[in-house]
């Protein structure tokens, strides 16, 4: 396979010490096996996720993205914007997608763009970790790195809102999306069967309400108990959060049992592919996915 | 070789459904020479699918009977069975037209008798009833079948059941060397009648189509409800057989829907209202229907119906679009929305669910030539310029029968026009 | 005519062979049947066995044959011999198929097939070859009465098929409502803007047509004859009245929309108060510009408001919805927006009704700012210099109001038919008992017929529901209950005019199909191309009307000495008028009292002691027979003591069939006719109901003979009753059984 | 913006629709609805506590000039991005976007309810983010959690305490974060030109005063 090169967008969550710093890690284990090469955009800023809209308005929000794409091209010409977060990824793809059809915005966003010193003329492709995953290298190839097969592991794919909707993932349904399932097998698991696997998490909620948001999440974790999941894994930093962090209170406020461990598709890809617990950024997981690390220790 | 009798005077009817049928016999007792060629082994269409017409309630055999014996006693009609139109030269006043007629490995020798059925072993799904039960590989595909002559499956050929199946016709009737053909043959004007194609319910993921058994289409349901059906008429659900006396009916499942059909499909919301009598007529009492929808659209004096219909207190109406569908664990079906008459959010489990789709015009596939223009459904529209060939029924518009009829009925005139001038012009 | 000659022939096939004796059959044939030529053939059906018939028509001069094979439905292909009279022995699906392969049942099947036998041989010497129409008209113009949208299509598409056309408008001018219209609702694509009518260019198309004559200011005084040879007079205004030889008709004198005056409640009849034709006549004026009210006000707030009363459940006003009035204040809707955007228009409906892609219009006057609101409107009142609109707003669940400048009211269509033919008839009744106010009323009601047939029951064509002259038939659309009359565009049925432009040119096909077939002697449908038609020796009449009265086409008048006149053109050939004559009298070649009463007849009826009963089923062909030949594909079992002969219509069965049966030792008669009452399915309307009506009568008869009623049985069957048909046979012989036999065999 | 704020609208007038589709982002849509509600039904959130007028009802109460209830609706708010609506609407309406589009202009005329929480956490994460050029989710979740005063920020902390020592444990949550010490971009200054100049170029369109 002819080595690609990709524009990596991080995002805020996947910094060292933040939200999703494991998933950097495994991000960047998997990758290497996979021999796919990621360069970080210089100095790339925050997209302003779905959650500014109040205060953000739309030109601002725009103009965040825009930054990005500009820096892209400019440092990276010509490679694909890969995210690994479901928000910054719609973010940015949905900018694209604006800018591209409304001249007015367009041409009002370069203006702005001309105070940072910088200029807009073709946005590149904004593509998700998975898209690469999935399109660029194909399951044969996933499969292919695989030396640990995670068999008899249960796990529930846990799709999420983002990386689904709108855009979703090419040839996905939004209501019943199967690559995270195929990638669960593609490591040898088995993927489970539930109702909740598109459900929200509640999002920014999380944060501002948390009750909201807590309901709904206590609705997935139980839907993936009752599938016989032993673990959940996401391809959305938010989704990750959401559904870990929060279960001690929702064990509280409901009499709950709760005690899932929530993982990254590319947490599993490196294990699979006899990564180390470190390598997966197991040491990351708030609910400790002990199963895994034995599994990684063998 | 099949050998089909017809001049530039001769008009083509494309499909034998009702509308075909209609355009055929209004055209041939009129005194006109008629090709009809239908797809299926036997004439009729979608509509003697079908276990009652709104709003009589009445069957769409016994309108087909009347077509039937119009059609026998009519020398001037030939009817093309398991026949496609592969494609359409020449213009107005002097078509060359190819028809494609796939085996039927049975010839007009058969009586009918049914002694290949008995001998007959292998099971094929039953396409007349929307593949929800099986018939032997030589089969009748309905008693009401025309031509009356068994059709053997393509599957069963070159093996020592076919052998047995040809060995028990007394009469010479099965030819296992038939193969396909095509005959090329002329007509002065041409009518479109291919109908419609229910619109594949897979597409509408939020109501999970295909993946929860209990989940079905409207035409499904006709098949279910009918005496003659894989059920013998009882209204029982895919999962486990359960009595489903607890219905509901998705209304525009599939139409007003720009991620979809854009059109109306005009006769659904009727077959809805019409359906729930079936429940009622399985049940009594016990039998209830919910209808959810958008607008009620029984136009005319189909109003009455509905208003019948509203008056049976095991009928409730929902204004709303089903939002999605889950599966309880004991197999019901869970419907989620809004009701939007006062805002009242809804979680409601059934026993079967039934999609009301719409109508998509079934002219996919088909060469037919660029002078044929069509809307933005695929609709037939007709063309003032070079019109010799004439869209009837479903294929122009969705309809219901009787307007489906009224259309094939105008189709007709415009075909016999176009020959009629032929006639002038040679006289 | 050469001297009759008589054959039947006696098929093997289909274990026809095997289950039955078949050389006792060409016995029963030769002996009972008595006919000259009797054949076996192993395959009837076959090239051979064919030829083999060919031949003895063509060489043996054989003129009658009866063929005792399968069912009259199947191998029709094979079995069409139209120069000789032929009946068909059902010994296939209704003997073998029906019964049981037993020791036990074969002496009862084999007497059920050598009295079918007997019952086809006696039928086919009972009839003869239909000789055809004697009293064909021959005019080939269509008559189209109203010169609205459908009538100058119509008028226009018969022209160009070829036919020359007589077209009269009562007013002084071509264009009906649709003349009316400021634009029309889009009929192609794109559904997104009102679109020119297009009558100014039909209307042209009409005076340039040589084929087309054209009264204006004109009504129908006076519609004598038959298809083929009707005799039209018109009266033109200030001018003489005209004579047209006429072939057929098409009536599309349209619709009045419903007086809004009836709707106070709603605003109708106070000032800033329309309805959508008031309203297009604004548009009209304003021709693209700002629409002004009367008071010259320019409007710029409309409330239109659907269904008003319409779909009205108290019945008070139309029960039924008019189907355009959706699309059509949309389009109107429109006509404000495309003048000025900052119109405000506001629709109130509860179901917006625009059907197939007028759903792109719905959207396209969302687009231009429409607004929809699913509201139920209790009162429009006025207030200051317009109107408020009081509402529930079904989504928000409540009452509220609007105000506008102008508020249209979405009326319904009334159709213009003539009077109703029933309450006609009722009042003619009284008036001839002297009722002067019924005369009144009979007056005032034959002014307003459109038609004015010269017929025997009544001046224009039966109303069906709601007033319109609409068919009762899901399949047959154009059905009619006069021949050669078609009723075409609103008057049919409520329509838009893209349907009524397609109904049209349907009614125009379906006219021109009528004379043609009327040149030609054939009947129209549904028994299309029969050449047989009623004759009456009429010295055997006693006038007693019956056949006038009961003909559910109009077909029969009464001539000068009261007795019946034929109108063969008229006729449908369903035999109601045969099956009405007391006296019997009336009869078709190849379907008389005789052709029925000679099968009934040939039955050989077992003496009482032979546990044996006999029991006759009188079967509709339309329905009935075919439900009781798939019951026999099926295979489903039933009575080997039934004899079925089929008849066109239950309207067609003469009560001397069945005194003659029950006189004769039959133990018990099944009559099996469509459904009829207000949802009938009879294919002749009234046939089965008069049929039933009959034989109603017949049970004082069966009194007279001290017989039990249930010797009679009258059941309703649909085409569809293949497995429950079978048990209520069985039923009936079990309860025959029970009654025991009949007391008057052997007598 | 005090202007804004006099408009007198009529019951069922266009001109507080032609308001929100001049000033609300995709606001042009809100006339499409053909009130089906399938986006009513599709809101998880609308399905473990009600909104005060869900996307359809939202759009009709527009038609029907219910200019403050529309306003001063909390349902807006509700909106937590999952974009079911979206893909499931018929007439394809971003009612989405439609919801923050209502919600943002709202907020601009000052009409969102008092301490609305998602609003708060909106404001507080755009200025987080835009501040650096990117998120400092230690000073955001104290913003959060002390944004009603000290007394209920320590309750709410000390709520939050297991979830934030989980995070912090699992190095998920840098405390050094909170003294400054994190992830910013380089060209701060050009950001923050970049966006009054767009925030400039936006208020200009809609007509508003930045």
């Amino acid at each position: 396979m002819a080595k690609k090169e990709y524009a990596f967008y991080p995002g805020c969550s996947s910094q060292k010490g933040a939200s999703a710093s494991n998933y950097l890690v495994s991000v960047n284990s998997m990758n290497k096996i996979l021999d796919v090469k990621m360069t970080e955009i210089p100095d790339w800023n925050c997209c302003g996720a779905s959650i500014s809209y109040a205060e953000s308005g739309e030109l601002p929000r725009l103009a965040m993205n825009a930054r990005n794409f500009a820096l892209s091209e400019q440092y990276l010409p010509g490679q694909d914007i890969v995210a690994t977060c479901a928000a910054c990824w719609l973010g940015s793809r949905e900018s694209k997608e604006r800018l591209e059809h409304n001249n007015v915005l367009l041409a009002d966003t370069n203006t702005a763009l001309k105070e940072a010193g910088l200029n807009l003329k073709v946005i590149p492709e904004v593509r998700h970790m998975v898209e690469v995953l999935i399109e660029d290298l194909g399951y044969a190839e996933l499969a292919r790195h695989v030396k640990k097969p995670l068999d008899g592991m249960k796990i529930a794919g846990y799709v999420g809102c983002q990386t689904n909707r709108p855009f979703g993932i090419s040839g996905e349904s939004y209501e019943n999306p199967m690559y995270l399932d195929k990638l669960i097998e593609t490591v040898g698991a088995e993927a489970t069967k539930y109702d909740q696997k598109v459900t929200c998490c509640g999002g920014a909620l999380a944060f501002s309400e948390p009750d909201k948001a807590q309901a709904q999440i206590k609705d997935i974790i139980e839907a993936a108990y009752d599938s016989g999941a032993e673990m959940l894994v996401t391809p959305c930093p938010l989704c990750q959060a959401n559904t870990e962090v929060y279960q001690g209170q929702i064990n509280k406020k409901y009499g709950t049992k709760f005690q899932m461990p929530v993982l990254y598709y590319s947490q599993l890809m490196t294990l699979a592919y006899g990564g180390s617990a470190k390598d997966a950024g197991l040491d990351g997981q708030v609910i400790r996915a002990r199963k895994m690390e034995e599994f990684a220790a063998k | 070789m099949t050998s089909v009798v017809a001049t530039n005077q001769t008009i083509l009817v494309v499909g034998g459904g009702i509308a075909g049928m209609t355009a055929a016999l209004e055209a041939a007792e009129t005194g006109k020479q008629v090709v009809l060629v239908e797809k299926n082994p036997y004439l009729g269409g979608r509509t003697v699918q079908l276990y009652r017409y709104f709003p009589k309630m009445c069957h769409p055999t016994c309108g087909l009977e009347i077509n039937l014996r119009r059609l026998k006693a009519n020398p001037r009609i030939q009817v093309l069975t398991m026949a496609e139109v592969t494609g359409i030269s020449g213009g107005k006043g002097n078509y060359s037209v190819n028809v494609k007629l796939a085996p039927r490995f049975v010839n007009e020798n058969c009586t009918a008798c049914g002694e290949c059925n008995k001998v007959a072993t292998t099971e094929v799904a039953d396409a007349f009833n929307y593949n929800l039960g099986k018939v032997k590989a030589a089969y009748l595909p309905s008693s009401m079948a025309y031509p009356q002559r068994y059709v053997i499956d393509p599957s069963v050929i070159g093996t020592a059941e076919a052998s047995a199946i040809k060995a028990a016709c007394k009469y010479g009737a099965v030819d296992l060397d038939m193969k396909e053909e095509t005959v090329t043959l002329n007509a002065g004007a041409i009518v479109w009648a291919t109908g419609w194609q229910p619109y594949d319910a897979k597409n509408i993921q939020p109501y999970r189509y295909g993946e929860f058994p209990n989940v079905i289409t409207n035409v499904e349901f006709e098949r279910l409800a009918d005496p003659h059906g894989p059920t013998g008429g009882k209204i029982l659900r895919p999962s486990d057989g359960k009595e489903a006396k607890n219905v509901a009916f998705i209304q525009c499942a599939g139409s007003r829907d720009e991620n979809h059909l854009r059109h109306c499909s005009r006769f659904c919301c009727m077959a809805s209202l019409k359906q729930t009598r079936y429940v009622q007529e399985a049940f009594g009492d016990a039998g209830k229907s919910t209808i959810y929808y958008i607008d009620i659209r029984a136009i005319d004096r189909f109003e009455d119906f509905y208003q019948e219909v509203k008056a049976n207190p095991n009928v409730s109406f929902v204004k709303s679009k089903v939002a999605r569908i889950s599966e309880d664990k004991n197999g019901d079906p869970r419907l989620w929305g809004v009701n939007t008459e006062g805002y009242v959010r809804y979680s409601e489990p059934h026993d079967l669910v039934v999609l009301a789709v719409g109508m998509e015009p079934s002219v996919k596939g088909v060469n037919i030539p660029a002078e044929v223009m069509s809307d933005s459904s695929g609709f037939l529209m007709a063309d003032p310029v070079n019109a010799g060939i004439f869209g009837a029924g479903c294929a122009t518009n969705a309809l219901d029968v009787n307007r489906a009829v009224q259309s094939a009925t105008a189709a007709a005139l415009r075909a016999v026009q176009v020959v009629n001038k032929v006639a002038r012009a040679e006289a | 005519m050469a001297e009759m000659k008589t054959a039947a022939y006696i098929c093997k096939g289909c274990e026809l062979g095997a289950r039955l004796d078949t050389a006792t059959l060409v016995k029963t044939a030769t002996k009972d049947g008595k006919m000259n030529l009797v054949r076996e053939h192993d395959f009837l059906c076959s090239t051979d066995g064919v030829a083999m018939i060919r031949n003895d028509i063509d060489n043996e001069g054989v003129t009658h044959i009866a063929i005792c094979a399968c069912s009259r439905r199947a191998k029709t292909e094979a079995f069409n011999f139209t120069t000789v009279a032929m009946s068909r022995g059902n010994l296939r699906e209704g003997v073998i198929w029906i019964r049981p392969d037993t020791d036990a049942a074969r002496e009862t099947t084999q007497e059920m097939a050598e009295d079918y036998v007997r019952m086809a041989c006696a039928e086919v010497k009972a009839m003869q070859v239909p000789a055809g129409n004697q009293n064909t008209g021959t005019s080939k113009t269509l008559l189209v009465v109203g010169g609205g949208m459908s009538g100058m299509t119509a008028a226009l598409e018969a022209s160009k098929t070829g036919y020359k056309v007589v077209l009269i408008e009562k007013t002084g001018s071509l264009g009906g409502m649709a003349g009316k219209l400021w634009k029309r609702i889009p009929n192609r694509e794109p559904f997104k803007a009102p679109m020119d009518s297009g009558v100014a260019d039909l209307a042209a198309q009409i005076d340039a047509d040589a084929n087309i004559k054209v009264y204006l200011n004109a009504v129908i005084a006076k519609t004598a004859g038959a298809p083929g040879r009707f005799k039209v007079d018109i009266a033109v205004e200030s001018g003489p009245t005209v004579t047209e030889d006429i072939g057929a008709i098409i009536q599309a004198t349209g619709f009045t929309p419903y007086d809004m005056n009836k709707l106070p409640n709603l605003g109708g009849g106070q000032a800033n108060v329309v309805d959508q034709l008031g309203l297009e006549a604004m548009a009209k004026a304003a021709n693209g510009g700002p629409i002004k009210r009367a008071d010259g006000k320019e409007v710029k707030s409309v409330v239109f408001v659907q269904c008003a009363g319409q779909r009205d459940a108290t019945k008070e006003h139309l029960e039924y919805c008019s189907g355009h009035c959706c699309a059509t204040s949309v389009k109107q809707a429109m006509y404000f927006k495309d003048a000025n955007p900052d119109v405000d228009t506001v629709v109130l409906y509860t179901d917006l009704r625009m059907p197939g892609n007028n759903e792109d219009f719905y959207r396209a006057a969302q687009n231009k700012g429409v607004i929809f609101s699913k509201g139920e409107v209790s009162n429009v009142s006025a207030s200051g210099n317009g109107c408020t609109v009081k509402f529930k707003d079904l989504i928000l669940n409540e009452e509220t109001s609007a105000d506008a400048d102008l508020v249209v009211l979405a009326t319904g269509m009334v159709p213009t038919t003539g009077p109703d033919l029933d309450q006609l008839n009722e009042a003619n009744r009284a008036a001839e008992g002297g009722d002067e106010g019924a005369k009144e009323q009979v007056i005032q009601m034959m002014s307003k017929s459109v038609l004015n047939l010269d017929y025997r029951q009544g001046p224009d064509v039966p109303q069906f529901k709601h007033g319109f002259n609409d068919s009762h038939f899901i399949c047959f659309p154009y059905e009619t209950r006069r021949t050669a009359i078609y009723a075409a565009g609103p008057v049919r049925r409520p329509m838009d005019i893209a349907q009524a432009t397609e109904d049209a040119t349907g009614a125009a096909m379906k006219a021109i199909q009528a004379m043609e077939n009327a040149g030609l002697g054939k009947a129209a449908h549904p028994r299309s191309g029969d050449l047989s038609f009623p004759t009456a020796r009429l010295e055997g009449c006693t006038q007693c009307k019956r056949c006038t009265v009961e003909c559910p086409f109009g077909a029969i008048d009464e001539d000068e000495r009261r007795f019946p006149l034929f109108n063969e053109s008229r006729c449908r050939r369903c035999g109601t008028c045969m099956g009405a004559c007391p006296v019997r009298v009336i009869s078709f070649e190849n379907y008389s009292v005789n052709t029925v009463g000679a099968q009934i007849k040939a039955v050989d009826i077992p003496d009482e002691f032979s546990e044996k009963p006999r029991v006759l089923i009188l079967a509709c062909e339309n329905d009935a027979y075919p439900a009781l030949d798939m019951a026999g594909m099926n295979h489903n079992e039933y009575d080997p003591f039934v004899r079925v002969i089929p008849v066109r219509c239950l309207g067609s069965v003469n009560t001397i069939w069945i005194t003659d049966a029950l006189n004769s030792g039959y133990d018990g008669v099944m009559l099996m006719g469509c459904k009829h009452g207000e949802q009938y399915q009879c294919h002749f309307v009234k046939g089965s109901e008069l049929g039933r009506y009959r034989m109603s009568k017949i049970y004082d008869t069966l009194k007279g003979m001290n017989l039990e009623e249930e010797r009679l049985m009258d059941l309703e069957v649909a085409i569809t009753d293949i497995d429950t048909l079978p048990k209520k046979i069985n039923d009936y012989a079990a309860r025959i059984v029970e009654m025991g036999m009949s007391p008057f065999k052997g007598l | 913006m005090s202007d804004m704020n006099q408009q007198m609208t009529a019951k069922y007038k266009n001109n507080f629709l032609k308001e929100i589709e001049e000033q609300a982002e995709m606001g042009d849509w809100v006339k499409m609805c053909m009130q089906c509600g399938v986006c009513s039904g599709s809101c998880p959130t609308n399905f473990h506590s009600g909104w005060d007028h869900p996307p359809q009802e939202l759009f009709m109460l527009i038609r029907a000039g219910k200019r403050d209830e529309v306003l001063n609706s909390n349902s807006m708010w509700n909106c937590v991005s999952c974009y079911n609506c979206y893909v499931r609407c018929p007439r394809k309406i971003p009612i989405t976007h439609i919801m923050h589009g209502i919600a943002e202009y709202a907020y601009r005329i000052g009409r969102a309810p008092k301490s609305q929480p998602t609003l708060h956490l909106s404001q507080t994460f755009w200025n987080n983010a835009t501040k650096t050029g990117r998120v400092n989710e230690v000073k955001l979740t104290q913003t959060l959690y002390f944004k009603d005063g000290i007394a209920s920020g320590i309750k709410k902390a000390m709520a939050m305490q297991d979830v934030a020592l989980g995070l912090v444990k699992a190095k998920r949550l840098n405390p050094l974060e909170a003294v400054g010490i994190s992830h910013k971009c380089k060209d701060i200054k050009g950001i923050h030109a970049m966006l009054d100049k767009a925030r400039e170029l936006e208020a200009k369109r809609k007509g508003r005063t930045a």
